[in-house]
Parts: structure tokens; C-alpha cells; sequence
């Protein structure tokens, strides 16, 4: 299994901090537009994406017990 | 004016020799709102040779709640945030060679202003001038500090040429989020903490610490209770076109710039994005709602009443600034509803 | 002045009713120095209804390299911290009631001043009032926050009476660590990374969104690149004398303050910790070595001139300062050198 | 094993950020004393400690595996 951490606003979108799923096999890009598609989230494909607390690049895939974060980059100073 | 700097040379990666390295440094400062502000003041308290500030925009009633230099006359006055830091910067330390310049932070401008500069800080409140700013540090070879906020998140990351990936290794593309302090609001405790980072991180670099250097990217959620440092060492990308071996520096370029146009013979001026975008407007209209402007929208635009403006969005991006003539004004005003 | 504090109501936790609670709230301020200065400015700014600010101290040359609300002219003129602090203040946000109490924040004080008050905010520089603060906080029932900070180390803590454990159980004795900010210096990011998390625990008790209050210990290193959250809620002590059931608020009694006399017939004060401390001279003296003043040692006592005084301390951490009669100044000189 | 970590100026006194020792069995305090001398630290006994992030007290004894982590508190503001 996989936690999923949601960071900022995507919490709140999310409803909830984090959600354990399977995403083993699964590369970012195609985990966010499943996590996208089951939560009815917008702004996920903009995020910046981490495996344990590593930065991560679209075509990486999850492996069984990776934890990945979702942190969406802002613009306000 | 060694006393003045005592407990700053007593903490030892700092030390004399540390402070004589600041007063020899130049930092230009991108921004004078919230981060701005903060982080200018962090400089210029610590001593620093010279400190360039940038910025295009003039002191609200909206900005006090969290832009630490400024006070209710400057308010009553108008004046442009430049010269309201720089005159309370001066009555903070006289020592300190410290410019205004009031003026929108083009990638002209950043070229010319950037010339004997040994750091760069940046404080604005759009990723364009951001990836501008992160051209700039690469082909002048000059470190420069990210820092963000909105809400009670922010984010702070150091990069410098040659050794760490740029912003634009991380960020592929230019993110339009719909989030900005003038839409998801801000508290001043996520502004201090992203100067903490930055005013830190900066130190480091001035002192020439370099081993000191945060090599990670810091996000944080004071509300929410939330800190994070991610690695971002293998994010570096030899093909990136800012920092890799084919660099091309795409964002100071004419045709990816955000272009702006004055509508023959109307009072509104036409902003469009380097790229079309798919705002979601549902979205958008919500958070204008919360900001408790007048608002009328279908699904093809979104129409926003501002004091003396009327704002039209389109779902690709575009946005029509009615009730100016003012190209850097619409652009600012665009910049803060879409970030 | 709704425009004004638009950008924090936007912020879903604040809103309109939140905003309208902080402007009913009284905030208690002990200590004007950095983080004093820091943590008043956000609250004025964040539109608090009332702030009591207390300091003992005027403000030095030394101070301007972090202490954010003051400037050159302050120090010319030798103001009081907590009068200066409040002359800024008013010019930033005149909405607010503030209150400067320029005194040594006795537990006989604060009792007086607590009367009304939401929410304490420690800003001091030492244990000492730290601890009473705690006991006050528990007799009185009303929330703290402690925060400091040394070097570009920090540290912060919320304590909510009847439902966090309290300083004393995390700390069962007074800390004598012969480092403060005038031994082992400070940087101003740090003193902003505290403010930071005070000022957003504030504001959580402020509009009283209890879930959101952080129920861990914070600290961090800014330079070393370090940040943790350390779990407290197994450390609270039914036994303790602050919180638990028998309780007796033991820094708020005589025998357990710090003893100051003025020796009959000379020009010196006496200072004397509640218990006997085995301090460390030979480190001690390293760090006053550091801070550049003449100083001469044995393996009993160690002696430092200072600028008008010459401070004789001893191994059990009492100490004589000589060239005043001043107990208040006497305690801020033990307190600056040995916290 | 047991991995110690030293924050602040107990970093700069123990000379490294973190060592690897085994410590399981012994308390807070007796570990405190062991590592104040074995490295020559002044200031440990006043330090907080945490076991796996969470506060320890004097008495609680430290299990095979343990972080532990030495936090100095400071009284400067």
C-alpha cells in the first residue's frame, strides 16, 4: 500500500491529510489523474510531486510502500 | 558601528570576517510587499553593503495587515512601496547604500539592474517574473532565493547556477493556479516564516558559507502543522532550457512573455498569458465571491467588478482590464486574481 | 476598516468571525526586545483589540540588528523598549489599544496585569520569568506561548491549561546554560522563525480554533538545516507543582525568585539564584572572551568588565555587579549573561 | 544500534550531528551520563530528550532501534 500525502489547499480539496492506496505500478502522471478522478480534484496536475521525500518527475513509478506527498507550488509573496 | 552588529559576529559561522563579507555585498530585492518588506529589512539590519529594490505598485490599506515597513500615513500618502521602504530603511541603518526603483521587474530591467549584484532575492508575487528572475541568475551566474505564500503555506528554495537545479528544472511549466493572497488570503505568521528561510539561506550565501546551503526544497503549513524538505538533488535536467547545456533562456524572451495591450480607442487594456490556459471558472468565481466583489459570469468568461476596474476572464487565460489605460496596472491586477 | 484586514478574513480558519473575535481580544506581551518587537508588530497588524506590552529595558545600538520596530533615532534617544515599541505601533495600526508598561515583569506584576487578558505571548530573555509566567497561566487559566531563540536556534511551545502539560513538567528545574543572545549571539532569522510559530499559534487561540492548536514542542536550527516536532502529551505530571492536582505555583513565591541586594555602603548590586548552580566558568569565560571585554578568572570566579560595570560571578551562579545600586538593572545584566 | 542526534549548539560540541551507539537498556539519564563523558559534554544533562520524537523522561529506558535526540533549552529572545 501507498500513503498519499496532501499539502496545503490540496488538503482541503482532498478532505482529509493523507489517503492509503495501491498505487504500486503506477507512474505521477498517471497516479495524479486517478487521485484526480476519485477525489474530484482540480489542481493536482499543477503539483509538485515527492516519493519519500524525494522530488519526483511525471514518468516515475510508485513502488509498494513508497509514501508520496503532493505539494502545490504558489505564487503570493 | 561594531556594536551595532555584535550578536551577529558573536554567532560563529558568522563572525567578524563574516561581517565584513556582508557590508562588501550588493543584494537586489525583487518585490516590496509582504516577502519584501520582511526580507528587506532582515538585510538591511544585518549590514549589507548595498540592497537594489524593485517594485511597480503603491502602498493599500490591504497591505498593512502583513508588510512590515509600511504604517497608516504611508497609506493616506499613495506612495509607491519602493520609496516607503527605502525611506523606513534608512531610519533602521544609515550604513547602507540602498536604492528604489519603481518599476515593473521586466527581464529588460532585471539585465540591467543585475550587473554587480552578489545575490538575488526574490519577493514577488507572480511565477512569471519568477522564471524571468530564474533565467536571469543563470546567465549571469548570481545565486538566487525562492520564496512563497498564500494562506498559512509557503515554500522557500535556494538556487544556485552550476550546482542546484533551477526553478525551472522543477516547475516544467508556468503553473496558473487561481491562488493568490488576493484570492486565498494570507496571514503574516507564513510571511515571517518564508523570510526566516529566505533571510537565512541568504546570510549563508553572503557569508559564503556555502556548505551550509540548504540543498532541499522547504514547504510549510503553519495552520495546518505541516513541514517538509524534499531532495531535489537528481531533479537537476541537463536538457532544462534555463540551466542545461542547450539553454536557450526561454522566459526573457519577447514570445513567451505575458503580453499586454492598450484596446484602440477603449479605456481597457488586454492581458494575455505566454500560453493558453484552461481556468476552471467555477472555481475562480468562488473565490471572487469570498473576496465580496460584484460578479457575473457563464462558462465562457467571468466577469469581476473591482473598485475602479472591471475585470473580464476568459477560460483560456486571457482577461480584459476595463477602466485603465495603465499597461504595467492591468498587468498587476491580473497577476494578483491569477497568481 | 474592513478593506484592511481583508486578506486575513479571506483565509478560510480567520473569515469574518474570526476577525471579529481578534478584535476583541486582550494579548499580553512580556518583553519588547526581538522577539517582543516581532510578535507585537504581527498582532497589531493582525488587528488585536488590545496589547499590553511590558519591558524593563531602553533600547542599545546592539539591539538594531533584529529588533524590528525600532530605528537609529530610538537609540539616540535611549527610549524604553516598551514606549518606543508602542509610539511604532500606533503609527501602524491606531485601532488598537496599546498599553506600554516599562517595568521588570515581576510575578507580583503580572498578576496585576492578567486581570483581562486572552492569551500571554513570552518574548523574555530568561527562565526566570518564563516560569512565572507558566504559574500565572495556570492560576489564572489562560493560554501562553513560549518562544526563544540563540544563534540560528529557535524553539516554541503552546500551553493551554487544563489540557497541555505545562513548562514545568517538561522542564523540571530553571535551565542555567551561560548561552544567550550576548554569549553565544543570534541571527534575526531565527528570532523571525519563532515569531512565525507564536504568531500562528496566537492567532489559532485568538479566533479559538482549538483543533488547530499544535500539540507538539518545535524547534529548529536555521543554519544547520535542522526542524522537529517532539510529541508532549505523555509529559504531563499529575505531580507537578505548576499544573498537577496539589499545586502550589512555586515561581510565584519569594523564596524561589531571584535574590538581588544592594551591598550596604558600595556601588554594587548582589544577584543570587533561587538554588545553587555548578556553573562552567572555563566555558563561560570563552563565550565572554568572544563578546571582546576585558576579563580575568580563577578557578572560584570570574570577572568581566563591561562598559560602566565589572561582574563578578561565582561557580554556584552568584554573581555581584559593581557601578550601580539599580536592582533591575542589575537582574537584566545576570540575566543577559547567564539567561 | 540507537542513533543519537544533537540539535544546536550540542551538534557543535559533540563535534557531529548524530552517532551510532547501542544503548538499549539504559535510561535517559544513565545515557546522558555515558555520552557526557565518553564525548566530553557540559551541557547534556540539562538538554530535553526525545525517543522516536515523542518527550522521554529521566527513567524511561531506551529499546533496541530507538532515535534518540538531544534538545538544549534555550532562554533567549
Amino acid at each position: 500500500m501507498n500513503k498519499l500525502l496532501f499539502f496545503a489547499h490540496l488538503k482541503d480539496e482532498a478532505g482529509k491529510e493523507s489517503i492509503t492506496i495501491d498505487a504500486a505500478g503506477k507512474n505521477v502522471a498517471e497516479l495524479k489523474a486517478f487521485v484526480a478522478e476519485q477525489h474530484g480534484m482540480t489542481k493536482l496536475d499543477s503539483a509538485m510531486t515527492a516519493i519519500n521525500e524525494e522530488f519526483a518527475e511525471d514518468s516515475d513509478i510508485i513502488q509498494e510502500g513508497d509514501t508520496i506527498a503532493f505539494i502545490p507550488p504558489v505564487s503570493g509573496g | 558601528m561594531t556594536e551595532r552588529y555584535s550578536r551577529q559576529t558573536l554567532f560563529p559561522p558568522i563572525g567578524q570576517a563574516g561581517q565584513e563579507k556582508i557590508g562588501m555585498k550588493h543584494v537586489l530585492m525583487i518585490g516590496a510587499g509582504a516577502l519584501g518588506s520582511g526580507n528587506a529589512e532582515v538585510m538591511v539590519r544585518a549590514g549589507v553593503g548595498k540592497l537594489t529594490i524593485v517594485d511597480r505598485d503603491y502602498i493599500e490599506e490591504s497591505n498593512l495587515q502583513r508588510q512590515q515597513l509600511y504604517t497608516e500615513e504611508d497609506v493616506y500618502e499613495k506612495l509607491p512601496k519602493a520609496a516607503a521602504a527605502e525611506k523606513r530603511l534608512r531610519a533602521i541603518n544609515s550604513n547602507v547604500t540602498i536604492r528604489a526603483v519603481i518599476a515593473d521587474a521586466t527581464p529588460d530591467l532585471l539585465d540591467e539592474l543585475v550587473q554587480d549584484v552578489d545575490l538575488i532575492l526574490d519577493s514577488t508575487d507572480n511565477f512569471e517574473t519568477r522564471m524571468a528572475i530564474n533565467d536571469i541568475s543563470q546567465k549571469h551566474h548570481i545565486p538566487w532565493i525562492y520564496g512563497a505564500c498564500v494562506g498559512s503555506f509557503g515554500m522557500s528554495l535556494t538556487i544556485i547556477p552550476g550546482k542546484t537545479p533551477c526553478l525551472h528544472c522543477l516547475l516544467k511549466k508556468i503553473p496558473i493556479q487561481g491562488m493568490t493572497c488576493d484570492t486565498g488570503g494570507i496571514i503574516a505568521p507564513a510571511v515571517q516564516m518564508v523570510i526566516a528561510h529566505q533571510a537565512a539561506e541568504a546570510l549563508k550565501i553572503l557569508v559564503e558559507d556555502w556548505d551550509a546551503v540548504r540543498t532541499t526544497f522547504t514547504s510549510f503549513d503553519l495552520w495546518r502543522n505541516q513541514y517538509t524538505n524534499i531532495k531535489i538533488t537528481k531533479a537537476k535536467d541537463e536538457g532544462c532550457l534555463s540551466c542545461g547545456e542547450a539553454r536557450t533562456y526561454p522566459f526573457l524572451q519577447n514570445e513567451n512573455l505575458m503580453k499586454t495591450t492598450v484596446l484602440c480607442g477603449r479605456d481597457t487594456v488586454q492581458v494575455r498569458p505566454p500560453t493558453k490556459q484552461n481556468l476552471d471558472l467555477s472555481h475562480l468565481s468562488k473565490q471572487m465571491q469570498l473576496l465580496g466583489y460584484p460578479m457575473k459570469g457563464n462558462p465562457y468568461l467571468l466577469s469581476v467588478d473591482m473598485e475602479s476596474q472591471r475585470i473580464v476572464i476568459f477560460n483560456d487565460g486571457r482577461a480584459l482590464i476595463h477602466g485603465t489605460k495603465d499597461l504595467a496596472q492591468a498587468k498587476a491586477i491580473y497577476n494578483r486574481l491569477l497568481g
